[in-house]
């Protein structure tokens, strides 16, 4: 297997000089490995200005991508860290839709006490957090395999939303909450702020600090990792906790952004979350992520729909359009990677 | 000697590069049939991708194969087992989910229409493990479930399962023990007189002179000599050949420890059940302990479990007075505990991260204020360690995977030397590193003792361990038979206790 | 029990129908309760059956696959239920095991979504999807004068229900037949972020707009967020199902939002009253006919801040 | 010598015996590797029996579980390969929805015509071979990681179901066909012998030829495969092919069994599929299936489903439990099954 790693994309020529310059710096780094996602991008920018003009390249219709990426982007950025870590999350859209169940079920029930609302963002932050706990503890000490932990999450949390709803929609009313999510701020969507601290706290965490240095270890060789005497399974449950939370921040802003919580949110966003991480560039058998590839990759998915849906074309043709840009993504990816993730 | 008009296989002026590493760059080899070509070289100088090559695993840039003077082109692996080339991998290439019989007969299995016969293929399978003297295994057996030492000895039964002319062993016996090495020669006797060929690729040039008859030694990728008469040739030659230089490939003298250097480790009725008990023994800073031993005695689980990689099921291990939480890895870390585990690529290394990322696996920690990295202050230290043990190529930021295996392995010792410890564990230090490096090893093992480390030696080459070590515990089926002192034991002796040992 | 469509039916007085009868056993099944309307048809079902100490429901609830729930009904004919209430997630689909279980002497009440044969249910109750398409396009028509050059968007439910399509192409026969069409279409999928996330593109693809129908109050309350949150407010919005939420802003009059389509979600509850007629040998009071009607298609009228206080008491909660 | 025989088996010492007893070879055979399958199972059908008597155990109740079983179970069989294999396919569910839609499209069109209702379902099975066949070449050729491929797949072919059937509901007319596929042989339906068959088959396939020993060489390790004469990669489009096949035949037993086509077919089955199959006891990471336990596995989701019908509780409490079984099943499977997975 190791082998076929190295085939499967030639490794690039590294000078053996001690430090690299700085153009092959950038091109090793991460604009060279996101190259082929910018030029998708750039294409899709392209085709959406050609095909919808004015209305497409607007300032407001950009806010509108970046906002409807907001959500599944602060998601993104929980499932970087698992997926570097070398485990999956299924479960992301349905403890979202827990989350935003659990707290503005609160919310209504406490309209009449004089609560802050940030009692609304603690639970929720505190539900996402806690099923990512459990999804952690099962892998990492049940050793149970993280594809079917999180399936079994998925299944279960949107089951529990479903019971402790009653299957209602738990309209918010809190003006406080509503105002400060639905605001702007120098012109900018609060949400928008939101994602892109996560993103940029993501990318710190996951680059500049211990805590990401262990991700990319644990990811890369598990093994290795504890006998150097990392706390191997200790840290699967941070990371899953941090995906956990992520959900739970994402919770936040759909209660933000629709004012309603409901069993219904987050249904299948996992897909489009683990799609956006992938074709960002993370390795999905681990030990390689990148921030600005998950970024990125749920940009180029929420500007996709932006210009289909400008142009009036319909669902189905979105799906069969994804599906192959989804394909043609990740051979883009592979290509300028420096090194490619292998065939299975 | 047969002699025949053409050598069975000629190569003349092989290429090969991956993007940008030119692992072969003209190599020329000359196997006749019924002998023993020994190919000598280096790590990474390019022996696996040589036999890669002949065995249709990798497709030559340039150069010429002859098959039995004929000129053939090798397109895959399938071409290359019709004309009768077999090959035993270095990296083992066995399937864990398979019996041993389903392994010995994948890609030419016994099926009629495609529907297997299994009985047969287990009949045949059982012949040719009693022919290698291991009839006792069940040919059902699950490979998962064996030893790599009887892994190897399945690939070998693979390789015999085919109609063969030539037999390429990519060093066959780094996961062997003495014993089991003669057994492999044996077979290697009995193939050479049925005319069969076989390319003999090993570190370790007293197995060559027992074995070979002719050499072939390749350097940087291109061959320094070829056809040499194993008898002719010494062995200060041939590590010149090699290397380029003159290595004394003996063990560095041990100063005597002082007689009051305080025990740093202490075993005391260490146990793990099913595995190996009772084992008791102190190794005192500046002293280096040898645990002598078969393949498959629970030596490396012994080192696991002082380690805490193993939680044992009884006794304690107590560092500088101090008793570790059993199953506590980080607890034998904070305590300053080191391993070098056993498999380099699986267990020690993440292979895809660049070298100072691995040197600073245990200690990266250190490197940071409230958990921000300050890579340059851990570049730096990684690089000091790097010039220090001469590791090649000598950039910190280069992708480990790339390095050859001597170098891997001074990774891992450089990473103990960042983290610092009163304790080292080493697991077979030199499994797979050629002489120069090896030579290195040795005195660096040494270097490290006198510094006051406290080291732990397992090592399947017995002279190894005698050589290296003050003292010996000779380990058999869990229990640890005697403890010596290194001068007062020899090479026999210890096989002698150790068969008597497995006896009883 | 037992009933058969062939015996006279005995009374059919109110009193008379109201009076308790033999035990019965209704199996009810309908696709996963995954939104208000049909959260509403579920409950609306399970509340009408505990009003009748003669009726023993049982509940085969929730889900979108044609697979499972033909396995339901199997169930329910083993179980030899008196009579069975489906709303199936597919009609067509479903219509085999409901000719089954009509054969088996089971009469099926088919709700809502239509089976594709008439002897697979002894009585159909639906909801007028067609008709809600034309309702909301001759409001739309009135509101705007049949402005041939207005924009008129739409926000479908899930598109591959036979349902959705019903709507939109009565919706498109209203506009056209006053000169007008759909300007923007876009399908959501009945929930709230749907609503959400494809009307703030299709806000953004569409920087005028004249007059708004969404189908579905459900996903409504996510297209208003977004209608929000763009500060749009030059258009006319309707709605569709007739939630008591989107009653509430008719009433409020501050929005955007100026009628909805009913699209009754009791359909299921009458299903389960009508079952027990059949069953009980008992016809439909109010009528002179003493048999059950075969067919029933519930109107789709539109409410508007004038008649809203007649509809809101009724109107389900999202 | 006597260490590889403490080496099989770890924890219990051994007798030095060369043939191990019947017992050992029946508990370290399938029937021990699904031990933890067929407790699960007996203790669902006792539960069932305990809250629902007689309505529960009856021939008939029994029938209807392994029919609506079976058309899932058919797709267990061609995943159990792919996942044996160390692929993944997430497709099936799309596929087996876009075959049915071409399918009844062809029946519809063809009605008047007098051809055979063999028409049906030779276009069924090549569809979704076909399917299989681009999944396997974008997989094994372009190297694109297996849950990516897919995962395209599934969006893709579902729109492309949407857009080709226009969205409507195709209803088969042909009586031939439905005669046929909605018959009872022997009392028992038509569409349970096909899953008998196909499980038969795949049993054999996988236990007792060269394809299925190669299909757990290439998941146990591809590159030995490799060296060892297999043409990986063409054996991998096979495998992907085969699952795609089984979608196929799936679509068909769901004509028979709706008597419509439409791209709705088979949604979210992916997920019931590999959670059977890995419930199962065929590893996810490769080199080990066993179709036995696939099968198992899928009788347990569907009695399971039919258990909480019968004692009329809701699906969310289904999702919840269902979640817990999961996590719980994989748990008894790795105790029970001579090796473990590992926690990732
Ligand atoms: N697949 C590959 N891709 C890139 N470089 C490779 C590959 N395989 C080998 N190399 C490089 O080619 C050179 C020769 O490697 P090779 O494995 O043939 O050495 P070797 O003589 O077998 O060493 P050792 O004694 O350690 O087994 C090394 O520099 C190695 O890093
Ligand atoms: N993962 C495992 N599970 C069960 N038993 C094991 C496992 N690993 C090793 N053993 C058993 O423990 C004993 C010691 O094995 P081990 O291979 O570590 O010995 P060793 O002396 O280190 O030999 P080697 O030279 O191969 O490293 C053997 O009987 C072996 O079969
Ligand atoms: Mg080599
Ligand atoms: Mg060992």
């Amino acid at each position: 297997m190791s082998e076929q790693i190295t085939q499967t994309a030639p490794p690039t020529p590294q000078a053996h000089d001690a430090p690299p310059s700085l153009l092959k710096r950038m091109l090793g780094g991460s604009a060279g490995r996101n190259l082929g996602l910018v030029i998708a991008f750039a294409v899709l920018i392209l085709v959406g200005t050609l095909t919808a003009g004015d209305r497409f390249a607007s300032f407001d219709n950009f806010v509108t991508i970046i906002r409807y990426a907001s959500v599944l982007g602060v998601m993104c950025v929980g499932m970087t860290f698992v997926i570097t870590a070398g485990g999956i999350d299924l479960s992301v859209g349905s403890v979202m839709g827990l989350a935003s169940t659990m707290a503005s079920l609160t919310a209504v029930q406490l309209a009449s006490a004089q609560t802050s609302w940030l009692l609304i963002v603690v639970i929720a932050l505190a539900v996402g957090t806690l099923a990512g706990l459990v999804n952690g503890v099962v892998i990492a000490y049940g050793r149970v395999v993280a594809f079917m932990a999180t399936l079994a999450m998925l299944v279960g949390a949107r089951g529990l939303a479903e019971l402790i709803s009653n299957r209602s929609t738990q309209i918010v009313s809190d003006q406080g909450f509503l105002e400060f999510f639905r605001a702007d701020l120098l012109g900018v969507p609060i949400l928008i702020w939101i994602f892109l601290l996560v993103a940029v706290a993501g990318w710190i965490l996951l680059n500049r600090t211990t805590f990401g240095r262990r991700t990319v270890a644990v990811g890369g060789n598990a093994e290795a990792s504890r006998l150097a005497g990392i706390k191997v399974q200790r840290h699967m449950v941070y990371v899953y906790m941090l995906s956990g939370l992520t959900a739970g921040i994402a919770a936040v802003m759909m209660l933000g952004r629709t004012t309603v919580g409901t069993s219904t949110h987050g249904l299948l966003y996992e897909l489009d979350v683990i799609a956006a991480v992938v074709v960002g560039g993370t390795l999905l058998i681990g030990g390689r992520g990148t921030i600005v590839g998950s970024v990125l990759g749920i940009l180029i998915f929420s500007t996709l729909i932006n210009v289909f849906t400008q142009n009036n074309l319909s669902t189905s043709v979105q799906n069969v359009a994804k599906g192959v840009i989804i394909v043609v993504a990740v051979l883009l990816q592979q290509r300028f990677a420096s090194r490619g993730s292998p065939g299975k | 000697m047969i002699t025949v008009d053409h050598p069975l296989l000629e190569v003349r002026g092989l290429t090969k590069s991956f993007a940008g590493v030119k692992a072969l760059q003209g190599v020329d080899l000359s196997v006749r049939a019924g002998e023993v070509h020994c190919v000598l070289g280096q790590n990474g100088a390019g022996k696996s991708t040589l036999i890669k090559t002949l065995s249709g695993a990798y497709q030559p840039d340039s150069g010429e194969i002859f098959w039995q003077g004929e000129r053939i082109t090798i397109g895959g692996p399938v071409a290359a087992l019709e004309r009768g080339i077999a090959t035993m991998y270095q990296e083992l290439d066995v399937v864990d989910g398979l019996t041993i019989a389903e392994n010995i007969f994948l890609g030419h299995e016994q099926a009629t229409g495609g529907l297997l016969h299994v009985a047969s293929a287990n009949a045949r399978t059982a012949e040719i493990l009693t022919r290698l003297g291991h009839g006792e295994i069940s040919p059902r057996t699950e490979v998962g479930s064996l030893s790599a030492a009887n892994k190897q000895i399945v690939s070998m039964a693979r390789a015999l399962s085919r109609d063969t002319r030539l037999i390429i062993m990519d060093e066959p016996s780094a996961v062997l023990d003495s014993q089991e090495v003669e057994n492999l020669f044996r077979v290697v006797k009995e193939l050479t007189a049925q005319g069969i060929a076989v390319v003999y690729i090993s570190h370790r040039l007293a197995e060559i002179r027992r074995i070979g008859d002719r050499i072939t030694v390749i350097k940087d990728g291109r061959s320094t000599a070829t056809g040499l008469s194993v008898t002719d040739t010494s062995t200060p030659e041939l590590i010149r050949l090699m290397t380029g230089r003159d290595v004394d490939n003996v063990f560095p003298a041990a100063e005597p420890i002082a007689a009051d250097a305080p025990v740093v480790l202490s075993c005391h009725e260490l146990g793990v059940r099913g595995v190996f008990r009772n084992v008791s023994f102190e190794v005192r800073a500046g002293e280096v302990v040898g645990l002598a031993g078969l393949v498959g005695s629970g030596r490396s689980e012994i080192l696991e479990a002082i380690y805490g990689a193993r939680r044992s099921t009884s006794g304690t291990v107590t560092v500088n007075g101090e008793a570790l939480r059993p199953g506590s890895v980080a607890a034998a870390v904070a305590a300053g505990i080191g391993l070098s585990p056993e498999e380099r690529k699986s267990q020690g290394l993440i292979l895809d991260e660049p070298i100072f990322k691995n040197v600073t696996l245990s200690s990266f920690g250190r490197f940071a204020r409230s958990g921000f990295l300050n890579e340059r202050r851990e570049r730096q230290a990684a690089r000091e360690q790097i010039e220090a043990l001469e590791l090649r190529p000598a950039n910190p930021d280069m992708v480990t995977r790339t390095l050859s295996g001597g170098n891997q392995q001074k990774i891992l010792l450089a990473r103990w030397l960042v983290h610092g410890t009163a304790v080292l564990l080493l697991d077979e230090p030199t499994r797979g590193v050629d002489v120069g490096a090896r030579a290195e090893i040795y005195s660096l093992i040494r270097r490290l003792a006198e510094a006051g480390t406290a080291i732990i030696v397992v090592s399947s080459e017995i002279d190894e361990v005698l050589g290296l070590a003050d003292r010996v515990l000779v380990i058999s089926d869990g229990d640890v038979l005697t403890t010596t002192n290194a001068n007062d034991i020899d090479e026999p002796g210890v096989l002698d206790l150790v068969m008597r040992g497995s006896a009883a | 029990g037992g009933g058969t469509t062939n015996a006279q039916p005995t009374n059919a007085s109110v009193e008379g129908n109201e009076a308790q009868g033999d035990t019965i056993v209704i199996g009810f099944s309908g696709p996963a309760a995954d939104h208000g309307w049909l959260g509403a048809i579920n409950n609306a079902a399970i509340a009408e059956a505990e009003k009748y100490e003669d009726i023993d429901l049982i509940i085969a609830e929730g889900t979108n696959d044609a697979n499972l729930q033909i396995s339901q009904v199997e169930g329910f004919i083993n179980d030899k239920v008196d009579a069975i209430v489906l709303l199936p997630t597919d009609g067509a689909a479903l219509t085999e095991v409901a000719i089954q279980a009509m054969e088996a002497g089971i009469p099926v009440i088919n709700v809502d979504r239509e089976f594709s044969s008439t002897f697979a249910a002894r009585a159909t109750i639906l909801g007028d999807n067609y008709g809600m398409g034309v309702s909301a396009g001759t409001y739309i028509c009135e509101e705007l004068d049949g402005n041939a050059d207005a924009v008129v968007a739409e926000i479908a439910g899930i598109d591959s229900l036979p349902l959705t399509q019903e709507r939109s192409a009565g919706f498109a026969q209203a506009l056209s037949d006053c000169g007008m069409s759909v300007t923007n279409r876009v399908a959501a999928d009945f929930t709230v972020a749907g609503g959400e996330a494809t009307t703030s593109q299709l806000l953004a693809a569409a920087p005028q707009i004249d007059a708004l129908w969404n189908h579905d109050d459900d996903q409504g309350i996510g297209v208003l967020a977004a209608i929000d949150a763009a500060g749009r407010d030059e258009f006319i919005m309707v709605g569709g199902a007739g939630s008591a939420n989107a009653m509430r802003l008719i009433q409020a009059g501050d929005s955007v939002m100026k009628a909805t389509v009913v699209y009754p979600s009791t359909q299921a509850a009458d299903g389960i009253r009508l079952a027990r007629l059949l069953v009980q040998d008992k016809a439909m009071s109010d009528l002179v006919e003493v048999e059950i009607p075969n067919r029933i298609v519930l109107n789709a009228p539109v409410v508007t801040s004038e008649n809203v206080e007649q509809y809101l008491p009724t109107a389900f909660e999202s």
